[in-house]
């Protein structure tokens, strides 16, 4: 064997007074990174194998586990630090990108940390939700933009088909291939009971969910995988998806070992080839193909169903966004650069694109001053971490918020960012059927309607805290945001003031 | 350095009264001057003023500017750009009295103009839509000029002071108007600048308002994308408006708009009728940024009518009352009992309930749709 | 409605919980003849080996009469069944009458009759509570037992009396111990455990004659004793059902719901035979749970319910000296043997069915065996593989196991 | 008991051994080879994992079979009285799902109570991490 340069980055410990042999560590370890033999009576870890994802942590009943950052360093070097120098032995010896999943993890600017929200005092009165309604209801899509009446005063105008949200989240995009089916089922029945959305993404609709079509977005995305008239039928909107947060510009890639029987029916393609998305839709090469498959879309659907196109935040979002505006689209996802995936070129996903924060104030504002922005909802998608953030979100000008990450932590994800090894130790973001069957879709599910049905309490009270009772009254209103530490130009992209002015 | 209205939002506390006689018979200004200063420690003499309607018989086809100049270049220069745009018909300083607690006063002057017919044919707008643009114009462009009235057959007046000082200074008793509204500001800071004294006006909309919304930015940021401009950032500039957007613009009803800007809850909309619901729902979609939300109670004062609206939640004062055909609204019943001792009923409007009433000839009119 | 019940063992208090299941108010007269509230027969080895004190010996609490509203006649004996009057007479003349009667009289020590046996002066069977207590009363340090009969009723005498005698000496006629449950294999394992244990064990032998304290044996060997304990088997009380002109082999003949031959007459336990559902024959089927079941089976229908008892099989657990056996069924067909360490185990099948099963030493989780003797579960559904193994719920197929395991009955 | 989500990690064992065993600290029930016996049992199969417990029958075969007469069915949950079992195990014999074990002594037979002694709420259900194992009131 040659010489394997890289030192375990996890060391996993264990309490040996507190350790009962129960073996649960062994049988729950995807990655056999702990052992049992059987002559000496003894476990062994195995740190090369870990990838920290606390499964056998959170499994242990004497709590005996901990996992640890190895304490074993390079001489330290603040350009070339460990990370990288391990990261160019890898491909040294492998000789091929380097993949990474989950979102961007690097040290960039959080902006939603430097804005801070408001709330009333003396001269009008915060609002206790406890006491008065307080309405997070929220509707996707275009907006009428003259009324029409006839002689008897009705109105006549009928409204565009709209998405009928009880709080402005969504969750986002994640095909059924990436994550797992018990993940999906969570993820629709937390929709279809809390009365939101989830994004099949670009892996079909399973035949088993199609019973939850009400509270389903379908995604057509560059693989046209699992499209059909049925399935674009099925769902409450279609998403056109142009680009994703995590790696702008780039296609998608599920190997041919994940398409098992179920998968492959799915996404209509023969079982163990890979599935490819490629980088750009051959059918768009411009602005004007784009609405071409948004008409096409909708003539399919009889214009009975919102078209949302999702897009990355890159530098001239607000442009694109524009463009898009026009196109006929009645909804624009904007998916920032901490977005989430299951596997991405680790150099894309932490170099390309830009935070979602600013590409939202930057949209919001173009689509205003363009006097678009009711042609459009705007959502948002990109590393939502709690509902200050979609309180944020909101004020800068979002009608709603993906959340991707946040969901999965919800069912039990550890962020380990070992997605693409498909050997999600929670039954995630795997295919292994005994995996799989570890993430049971009745607790997953009810995880979710509490996280939203918290969040959604959280977001209550900070609009009572504001003196505001709809959520309406809070999109765009910059003003209850203050900024802190943001130079000049951040505030005026922001289109806020700093703290104390 | 303090900042004045349009640099800073800047909070206050109200106190806001009007009255309208519905058969038209005409009431001096000095009843709503004795009314609104019975709430006099609801202002504390930083801005008031009031709002006349049918003053101007003699000129009713014409639009009554009443400008505010710091000095006379500003005084020239609009009178240049009026001159471009308009006939002016008649000019005057407005007669004002001397009174010791109003100082600082700008040069304030009445124009009485009508759009100049080629220019507002070349200009392919309405004729209101065309006198719109060019008070935003004067008001953002011209450096210290501010147009703060702009209807027919009605007028503003308004100041730096407590209001029954303004009325005295405007010599009020001086006007007949078949409807009145006053306000009396309660500012948290404000170096005292003559434009952002209340009521705010566009052409025939005036409006008081005692509150404080917390929408603001969510309302003016939407109406601004239809060529409004919110140069004050006060609270009564982007509720007229979001008036005069739905009136005007979307040919709205009145009790409409009340249902936009002070909608039911979902709550309440879900057991409405079916066809109700429909259009409820359909309003507050379509209009959900001009839903207003935070504490108001607004008289809003338009050709031929007046309509009171508290915010849904009422969460300020608003005492309605009437005396045959005399409708009264005050933030304080004090204020309507000192100019109608013996009200035929009085009551407290419930919140996001209108009150709209229209001159009898007016009734039926497409505004009460 | 007047139930009466002649016996009060298992049988009897399974026909009182089972009228009870049904009728909450018809009175229940029980006649005993021992004088003792209902107790567990085969507790009394456990008493004299001193595991059980005689407060632990009640199969049922103190209460358990008045809780079920029972008239109990202790100390009574029946001596005549009168269907045409529906009476019991009762030695010494009384009478008691009934609407349904359950004949639960149980079975009584068979006895051989062999010379000089009268002249044994301490001879004992060992059946009741009053033989165990007699027993005890009779033992010292340095007695010498001979048993005769190592069946399972001598054995558990053995081990009882183990250490609390000098030597105990079992004799029977077979050539294994344990002859009507065991195979060979079986009998062997357990003859050698007995003897570690300390206990002496002829087989092939039986006593010819005794002369007071000395047995001398068809091999002519001669084993001193100061204490006989006959062991040899029992023989069902039929007498009561056969003199009222019911039927009788070698039980007392019932129908599937444990009614005799004469209407309203039902009998229950040792004392009647059951059909081995194992094998398909009629049998004697003296066992504790077959007796409970029988007698509930009977007091249900006694009391208007139509229940039927259709699942005997001959089944036993018993453990000597911390070995325990279980096994249940009849032993034909083709069988499988397993031998583990300190293990046997034998399954026999047959008609692709699970017919029959010895297992001892190891016998976690039998009664799963037990269950497809009795259900008559056909292997074809069955994962052989895993039947062999051990005793497991896998082996059956996926929605058998959620009907077995499921959430709730939904 | 649901064999769809349970994943075989024999935790309901462990917890029940435990809470059973009288020791406040976990890992001293389990500590010196104190041979504490579950009342649960996984099976393992290929792909199969289930756990088995006591279903608490309605007419239970253990009770009905039991010599001495230690079982009764309290509250619907069948119980066995230590005291007055002599290890017999007809009990095992008769128990169609093989949830009757005899204790670490091997002297008596235990089963699961339903953790009527230990708070209630059975330790295998609180335990289970994939809700595997739920306690249901069955009328």
């Amino acid at each position: 064997m040659p010489i394997n340069y890289i030192y375990p980055e996890y060391e996993i410990i264990r309490d040996k007074n507190k350790c009962i042999k129960c073996k649960v560590c062994v049988r729950q370890c995807s990655n056999e990174a702990h052992t049992y033999d059987e002559e000496l009576d003894c476990l062994y870890e195995h740190n090369e194998r870990c990838v920290n994802c606390h499964r056998c942590v959170a499994l242990c009943p004497t709590r005996a586990l901990k996992i640890v950052k190895t304490d074993h360093t390079f001489r330290e070097n603040y350009n070339f630090t460990g990370e990288l120098i391990n990261e160019i032995y890898r491909q040294a010896e492998s000789g091929g990108v380097l993949l990474s999943s989950m979102g961007n993890p690097k040290p960039f600017p959080v902006y939603w940390d430097k804005l801070l929200i408001n709330a009333s005092q003396v001269t009008n009165p915060s609002i206790d939700p406890l006491r008065e309604p307080m309405e997070t209801k929220v509707f996707l899509g275009k907006k009428v933009s003259k009324v029409e009446f006839d002689e008897n005063g009705e109105v006549i105008t009928k409204g565009y088909p709209n998405l009928e949200l009880s709080m402005p989240i969504l969750f986002s995009a994640m095909s059924y291939g990436s994550i797992s089916k018990n993940a999906h089922e969570a993820l629709a029945r937390a929709a279809q009971e809390l009365g939101i959305y989830y994004n099949t993404g670009e892996g079909g609709l399973h035949k088993d969910f199609y019973k939850y079509g009400k509270n389903t977005i379908v995604q057509v995305a560059s693989g046209r995988f699992g499209v059909h008239k049925g399935y674009l039928e099925a769902g409450a909107a279609i998403e056109i998806k142009m680009g994703q947060g995590a790696k702008p510009g780039i296609g998608g890639h599920l190997p041919g070992e994940k398409i098992g029987e179920d998968i492959s029916a799915t996404r209509m393609i023969p079982q163990g080839t890979d599935a490819i998305s490629p980088a750009p839709h051959h059918d768009i090469y411009s602005i004007e193909d784009l609405r071409q498959l948004v008409y096409s879309l909708k003539e399919a659907t009889n214009y009975e169903k919102p078209v949302i196109v999702k897009i990355a935040a890159v530098h001239n979002v607000a442009a694109i966004a524009s463009g898009i505006a026009r196109s006929g689209a009645d909804i624009i996802a904007i998916d920032g650069f901490r977005g989430g995936t299951g596997a991405a070129p680790t150099r894309i996903r932490d170099n390309v694109g830009i935070p979602i924060e600013l590409a939202l104030a930057a949209v919001d504002q173009r689509l205003r001053e363009e006097g678009i922005r009711n042609e459009v909802s705007i959502v948002i998608a990109g590393s939502i971490r709690n509902s200050a953030d979609i309180v944020k979100a909101v004020a800068l000008g979002a009608d709603a918020v993906y959340i991707g990450t946040a969901a999965l932590l919800a069912i039990g994800c550890h962020l380990c960012r070992d997605c693409q090894s498909g050997k999600c130790n929670w039954g995630i973001a795997t295919q292994r059927e005994d995996l799989v069957k570890r993430l049971n879709p009745d607790i997953a599910y009810k995880r979710l309607v509490n996280l939203l049905t918290a969040w959604n309490h959280e977001i209550m009270e900070m609009m009572g805290g504001m003196g505001i009772n709809s959520i309406e009254a809070l999109r765009g209103n910059r003003l209850m945001l203050r900024g802190v530490g943001l130079n000049e130009k951040e505030l005026e992209i922001f289109g806020i003031k700093h703290a104390g002015e | 350095m303090i900042k004045r209205e349009g640099e800073i939002r800047i909070p206050s506390g109200c106190a806001i009264c009007g009255f309208i006689n519905k058969s038209g018979k005409k009431v001096s200004g000095d009843v709503i001057v004795k009314s609104i200063s019975y709430m006099h420690d609801r202002s504390n003499g930083l801005g008031g003023g009031f709002a006349g309607y049918g003053i101007y018989p003699e000129y009713k086809d014409l639009y009554a500017f009443h400008i505010f100049f710091e000095d006379l270049n500003a005084r020239v220069e609009t009178e240049r750009f009026l001159e471009k745009y308009f006939d002016i018909v008649n000019l005057s300083r407005i007669p004002v009295k001397k009174v010791k607690s109003i100082t600082d006063s700008p040069l304030i002057w009445r124009y009485f103009v009508e759009p100049i017919s080629t220019k507002l044919a070349a200009s392919q707008l309405d004729e209101k839509e065309y006198v719109v643009q060019k008070v935003l114009k004067i008001n953002s462009d011209i450096k210290g000029a501010y147009v703060f009235s702009s209807g027919k057959n009605m007028g503003v007046f308004k100041a730096v002071g407590f209001p029954e000082d303004i009325g005295e200074f405007y010599r009020l008793e001086e006007y007949e108007g078949y409807m009145w509204t006053a306000h009396g500001r309660y500012p948290t800071n404000t170096p005292g600048w003559w434009g952002g004294a209340h009521p705010f006006a566009l052409l025939d909309h005036t409006i008081v308002h005692n509150g404080e919304i917390s929408s603001y930015d969510a309302n003016r940021r939407f109406v601004e994308m239809f060529g409004y401009v919110c140069t004050l950032l006060t609270d009564t500039e982007v509720i007229t408006y979001i008036f005069d957007y739905l009136t005007r613009r979307q040919n709205l009803s009145y009790t409409d708009v009340a249902n936009i800007i002070a909608a039911p809850f979902w709550e309440h909309i879900e057991r409405m009728e079916p066809n109700q619901r429909e259009k409820f729902k359909f309003f507050r979609n379509t209009f959900s940024s001009l839903l207003i939300t935070g504490p108001f109670s607004i008289l809003v004062g338009f050709e031929g009518g007046l309509m009171a609206l508290n915010d849904r939640l009422k969460l300020r004062s608003m005492v309605a009352a009437e005396k045959d055909d005399t409708l009264y609204v005050a933030s304080e019943e004090c204020a309507i009992r000192a100019i109608c001792p013996d009200v035929d009923k009085i009551w407290s409007p419930k919140g996001g309930e209108p009150i709209i009433a229209t001159l009898y000839e007016k009734e039926g009119a497409s505004i009460c749709r | 409605m007047k139930y009466v019940i002649i016996g009060n063992s298992a049988a009897a208090v399974g026909a009182i919980e089972g009228i009870r299941q049904v009728d909450k108010d018809g009175g229940i007269v029980v006649i005993s003849k021992e004088k003792y509230h209902t107790y567990s027969r085969p507790l009394i080895s456990y008493l004299i080996q001193g595991k059980v004190t005689e407060d632990k010996m009640y199969y049922r609490p103190l209460s358990f009469y008045e809780e079920n509203n029972c008239k109990v006649m202790l100390g009574e004996e029946a001596v005549r069944i009168i269907p045409d009057k529906k009476e019991v007479e009762l030695k010494g003349g009384k009478s008691v009458k009934y609407d349904k009667l359950l004949v639960a009289t149980g079975s009584k020590p068979f006895i051989v009759p062999t010379e000089g046996l009268d002249g044994v002066e301490n001879k004992f069977t060992f059946m009741s509570y009053d033989d165990a207590k007699s027993l005890e009363a009779s033992i010292t340090p340095d007695t010498r037992v001979l048993i005769v009969g190592a069946g399972l009723i001598g054995l558990k005498c053995a081990e009882g009396l183990n250490k609390k005698v000098k030597s105990i000496t079992v004799v029977d006629l077979a050539d294994r111990v344990l002859s009507s449950i065991l195979d060979e294999k079986g009998s062997e394992i357990m003859k050698k455990h007995l003897e570690n244990a300390g206990i002496e064990i002829i087989l092939s032998d039986s006593v010819k004659a005794y002369e007071k304290n000395m047995a001398t044996l068809n091999s002519g060997r001669k084993v001193p004793f100061d204490i006989l304990v006959i062991a040899i088997g029992v023989r069902p009380n039929v007498e009561l059902v056969k003199e009222a002109g019911g039927k009788v082999n070698r039980g007392i003949v019932t129908d599937e719901f444990q009614m005799t031959s004469i209407k309203d007459v039902y009998a229950a336990g040792d004392c009647t035979e059951s059909l081995d559902i194992s094998c398909n024959e009629q049998k004697i089927l003296a066992l504790l749970p077959n007796a409970y079941m029988q007698g509930e089976v009977a007091g249900k229908n006694m009391a208007g319910d139509k229940v039927k008892y259709e699942k005997a099989i001959p089944m036993n657990a018993i453990g000597f000296f911390g070995l325990h056996i279980i096994t249940a069924g009849s032993y034909r067909g083709e069988s499988y043997e397993f031998i583990g360490e300190n293990s046997y185990k034998r399954l026999f099948i047959n008609d692709n069915r699970l017919v029959g099963y010895i297992m001892i030493g190891e016998i976690n989780r039998a009664g799963i065996y037990t269950s497809l003797i009795k259900d008559k579960v056909d292997l074809s559904t069955i994962d052989m593989g895993l039947l062999l193994q051990k005793p497991n719920l896998m082996m059956f197929p996926k929605d058998v196991r959620k009907q077995k395991l499921g959430v709730g009955h939904r | 008991m649901n064999e769809e989500w349970c994943l075989g990690c024999h935790l309901c064992e462990y917890f029940c051994a435990f809470v059973n065993s009288g020791e406040k600290y976990m890992p001293k029930a389990f500590a010196l080879n104190r041979q504490n016996v579950p009342n649960i049992t996984v099976e393992e199969g290929d792909r199969i994992n289930f756990a088995v417990n006591c279903r608490q029958c309605d007419e239970p075969l253990c009770k009905k079979g039991c010599i001495t007469g230690a079982i009764s069915v309290k509250d619907g949950v069948v119980t066995i009285d230590t005291e007055k079992c002599v290890g017999c195990f007809t009990c095992i014999l008769s128990c169609p799902y093989g949830a009757v074990v005899p204790n670490k002594e091997g002297k008596a037979a235990k089963k699961c109570e339903l953790c009527i002694s230990n708070g209630g709420i059975p330790a295998c259900v609180t335990n289970c991490p994939n809700r595997a194992i739920v306690l249901e009131e069955v009328y």
